[in-house]
């Protein structure tokens, strides 16, 4: 196969991989020493979905995150540190620190927020979307969801009105297996999630969401589609998580090995980085300088949090309208 | 000034501000009507709000939708975040039930929570209220819950200027905003300002002013407290009568200023009365106004029942001028 | 083909689909006088769904009806004085007045509720068949719903849930084309409803909605494999409304001679009429018989409707909650 | 009378209300936890309170669901009218916008607009509050909107023993009842009967009794109270405390009576304000109790934002034991 994006894209997702990773590792480290406050969903394991997929937008597309929403704002660009302050509750963080890890937004980005409801955000995808075809620009939105989402009604009717308006939006659901801890093949009582979107109208496909350029090129044929003016699609990506469903989740109802094994077979970083040194595309030692950087970067982000000023009492009361 | 009613002056608040600003839109259920049928393709909407809409404006601003609140309310606030002006239609406020966390969790909170970064201009328009024999599901109003939500606004006309001049307002609004249009006030009509007109959010008008009590009437209960006022007015009885128009804001300085002048307070509200803008307002005014209380605050609400169908069911289940005035005297006597 | 109804099943089928219409075109006449209150959907012109699908139920079977619910209740063996009366308002209504025609309910006939809520009681037939399922016996419910309920998030639940916990329920779409005036291939951004529901993983067909036989042996197999706890079914039945949506629809949306020749052409009494007498399964006189019987007793239902006493106003506050 | 947590009081519950009867069983999200799943299936709930259900009470009795709010109380409430004593349950209040038009149109409605036909013996369990940096939409009551509701019962336990008893009255209900068990309460321990035990709904009750001033608290609230009154006590102030327990039916006879005796009221609340339950019982007071009132009502309750997530930010927005205690001292001076 030839070199399907140049080494400087190759690097940046891989960039963006391994921030994601060491963020979310390094959060899982953090969390018990008590300084980080509420729930927080890690990424772990499913970035090649978060980079794979927002690496085939603009920087003026959108997409709509989901509780699970740190590996979506760092794929879309959001900022290592204000995202730290952001968890910690820091004045400095993207939200001023009102928002926590559940409502990262960054809307310079083209992040409009993660999202505690499940299924909150797709129908605003859908929005996002009208607003791009009523504004006549070749714009598009992505909602991300979770194997669990597809069962809330909301995403079901944002799903049907996304064709019936033929707006150029996106669903992508990563199928980590778990809602919570009930199995997507429990909950999602039709044969095949994929073939349930595709029944609503609309070309639906399922990939590897453990491989960086299957989730890249099945992603940048929806996108293509939807700026030509072709309507949604649906993306199903196959993946697992690396941690619990929240931090501080013993996860019992997962097989003793299971989370060992698919460190071993379904890590998307591995995947990646064999790949690409495998074919020739990149070297060892630049991926791992960008590791180093990398590193080095959410340390310097992590002290700063801690040391950042809490926000001020006076933020309680504002932004709660822009007028009155 | 020309008289138009209550719908008429709605359309052309509408009208008026889509062709101001192209970045409106309404989308709902048979806005446009007659999609994909075999007939006509402009109805004009469910009870005819937007007559000529779609010639005018075209497919891409007047939006058929399935019958799926949730997302028309949540492709509303999408667009919002995106750079339209959109309307959402829920026929009704009772099916706010179903798109609820659209509105409370997301519309009304994007702002805060995201530190503000955003502002979310959309407006929900909702028919409201009894009077129809609609029915237990087709008659409440709901715009007491809508009001326990911090970071939205929700407008309650009274007449057709109100309705013209809030909604205009509402549209321009760079917040997210909830309008209750009352069903049974429909053919009332009224006059009301041609061309570009808005009425400010939280400022309450002063529909008639006395001195002996004060009559906080909201929505179609201006009109029946009115006709109280007229009765009472036979006995020497003279009321100010307070429409708040917004119920978020609440113009609370009109409301504390009249029950200073007149120290008794009667609230009108054809809602439930547990937890609603009956309360809301009684409370106010039993925390802020208090002093000038001389009496009893009475609210004078439909009962904890749902509205019932019978017309004559109906119409004990309304508050109506009978019951209005007989609360007045009832401040009198206290 | 052999008689599939003995000739008293056939008759009992005749009188319920007579006494649908009968009553329905009567209220179409009576509407205009102004005596009936609030907002009227008229079934004429489906009265093959209702009745084909509730003759295959027993009567401790559930089912749960929408806004345009007069010919299910009629079709579950609601008595038509009483319906008249509720829909006239009357203390001696099924639900003494307080429902009104979009609420009409006899829990004693398994007819749960008309719903003036689109898509409020699919989930409520789910219940149902839990409810079954859980005590053990061999009742099923049905969920009606129209081409327009089909989009909503909380009929898309129901489906799903029901797949999930493999409870004995039908959900059955009478496709009559519109939802008020939105052509249902507008409205489903699917290319086939009984495929987007077959999706969600259970068994759906389509069938024709103005073929009595044809209702009644689909739903007959449905029926048969929810009671065998083989789970749910979705069945799609085509057909047309004879009237607007509601009383007063001026129907500019239907071309101008539709509804005329939907009444030639989709008219299921003409069309069970000419096949049981084709068949030679019963007589045009007998039929004719039943034919008048049902317009005498809903001539008396609107008289005495008419007649009745209105609820005592005493009822404003009562069964708001059994105790308090 | 042994001492038990909040959690497991409402396990105890629970518990108990199963075994008693078979036509028990809760739904919802996890609440057996492992469907399906590689690993153990008997996971006992989020936040552990269906520890070991599972295997007691089997999977027709424990049912884990899809994420789909609306049908999940749905199908409970459809059980209900045909048979069965289900709990939904709805992981967080919050999410209550997605499942409204279920208990407000359906369940709430059905025993009047049937004419009295059915009941629906339906439990709506959800859990509520602030106090753990939840943020925004993980944090919030919601029975202010729950109590508009004719035909729902509302219940609030604000202790261990509470929760117990509450609990135990809700699923024998004949009615539809929502119970709002408080999360930061999870671990406070008190004294729990044991065995069955059943608190009466529309009895509040009387946690302190004084002279002063009344204060209604609800829910986490009544703790804060009691610390505020110890507080005032230094001081030579006395205070009752009511504990509504339940908000719909409202005992408003205790609430009358305690301020017929202290002539103040201060009602605690961690909701927003607008059209909230303190207005309620504020709005109760001014109507049927002013002639008792000295002072203005004191209405202490969190702003009109959403909830923030900063810890530092939550502990503001939340009432505190100071600012009741601030709120009491303000209506003795007035
Ligand atoms: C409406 C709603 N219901 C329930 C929850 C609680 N909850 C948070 S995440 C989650 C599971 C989501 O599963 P999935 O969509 O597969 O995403 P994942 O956690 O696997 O990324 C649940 C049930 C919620 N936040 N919102
Ligand atoms: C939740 C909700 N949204 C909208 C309406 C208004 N409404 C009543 S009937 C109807 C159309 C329903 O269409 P369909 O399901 O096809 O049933 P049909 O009327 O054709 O029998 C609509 C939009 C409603 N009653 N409830
Ligand atoms: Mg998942
Ligand atoms: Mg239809």
């Amino acid at each position: 196969m030839s070199q399907p994006l140049s080494a400087e894209q190759l690097l940046g997702a891989w960039r963006r991989m391994v921030t994601i990773r060491e963020f979310e590792e390094r959060l899982h480290r953090e969390m018990p020493k008590g300084m980080i406050p509420g729930f927080t969903h890690l990424y772990s394991g499913q970035e090649a979905i978060a980079v794979g997929v927002c690496d085939t937008l603009d920087r003026e597309d959108v997409i709509v995150s989901t509780h699970r929403g740190h590996g979506h704002c760092l794929a879309k660009g959001c900022e290592v540190k204000p995202m730290m302050q952001e968890i910690y509750g820091r004045a400095g963080g993207l939200c001023g620190g009102k928002g926590g890890s559940m409502h990262i937004a960054d809307f310079s980005k083209g992040m409009l927020g993660a999202n505690g409801i499940v299924g909150g955000g797709p129908p605003l995808a859908t929005g996002a979307a009208l607003a791009f075809r009523n504004l006549g620009n070749r714009r598009v939105s992505v909602g991300f969801g979770g194997d669990g989402s597809a069962n809330q009604g909301t995403v079901f009717e944002a799903m049907n009105m996304a064709v019936v308006l033929k707006v150029p939006t996106l669903f992508v659901f990563e199928n980590n297996g778990y809602s919570e801890n009930t199995a997507a093949d429990y909950a999602i009582g039709a044969r095949d999630l994929a073939e349930r979107c595709a029944a609503f109208g609309m070309p639906a496909e399922t990939g590897d969401g453990t491989d960086f350029f299957d989730v890249y090129e099945r992603t940048q044929r929806a996108v293509e589609r939807a700026r030509n003016g072709e309507g949604p699609s649906s993306l199903v990506f196959t993946c697992t998580r690396f941690f619990g469903h929240f931090e501080g989740d013993p996860q019992k109802y997962r097989a003793a090995d299971e989370v060992d094994t698919f460190r071993q077979t379904m890590d998307c970083l591995s995947k990646f980085r064999d790949r690409v040194t495998g074919e020739g595309w990149l070297e060892e030692a630049a991926l791992q300088q960008v590791h180093d950087e990398v590193l080095a970067l959410i340390d310097e982000a992590v002290e700063e949090a801690m040391a950042a000023p809490l926000p001020d009492l006076a933020t309680l009361t504002t932004d709660v309208y822009t007028t009155y | 000034m020309p008289v138009m009613s209550y719908r008429e002056a709605l359309t052309d608040a509408y009208r008026l501000s889509m062709r101001k600003d192209p970045r409106v839109c309404i989308l709902g259920e048979d806005v446009a009507g007659g999609a994909g049928a075999s007939g006509q393709r402009n109805i004009g909407g469910i009870f005819g709000p937007w007559p000529d809409f779609l010639p005018e404006f075209g497919e891409q601003r007047m939006i058929d939708t399935p019958i799926s609140e949730s997302a028309i309310v949540g492709t509303a606030v999408g667009a919002a975040l995106c750079g339209l002006r959109p309307v959402a239609e829920i026929m009704f406020s009772d099916f706010l039930g179903l798109c609820l966390d659209q509105i409370w969790n997301q519309a009304a909170k994007f702002r805060y929570m995201f530190g503000g970064q955003t502002s979310c201009p959309v407006v929900i328009r909702v028919n409201t209220g009894a009077g129809m024999s609609a029915g237990s599901q087709h008659s409440q109003t709901g715009y007491g819950m809508m009001t326990n939500i911090p970071g939205l606004k929700v407008v309650v006309p009274a007449s057709p200027a109100d309705v013209k001049g809030l909604v205009m307002t509402a549209i321009e609004d760079p917040d997210p905003v909830i309008i209750f249009d009352h069903k049974s006030l429909f053919t009332d009509k009224g006059e009301v300002p041609e061309g570009e007109f808005y009425l400010p959010f939280g400022e309450a008008e002063l529909v008639r002013e006395g001195d002996d009590c004060t009559i906080v009437a909201i929505s179609r209960m201006v009109k029946f407290s009115q006709k109280a006022a007229d009765a009472l007015a036979k006995d020497g009885i003279s009321v100010d009568i307070v429409n708040p128009r917004t119920l978020s804001p609440l113009d609370e300085e009109t409301i504390l200023e009249s029950v200073e002048h007149t120290g008794r307070l009667v609230v009108v509200d054809e809602s439930n009365p547990r937890c609603s803008a009956a309360t809301d307002i009684a409370a106010l005014v039993a925390s802020k106004g208090f002093s000038s209380l001389k009496a009893p605050i009475e609210m004078v609400t439909a009962p904890h029942t749902p509205p019932p169908f019978a017309p004559n069911l109906e119409r004990a289940y309304l508050p109506g001028p009978k019951d209005i005035e007989a609360a007045v005297r009832r401040t009198l006597k206290g």
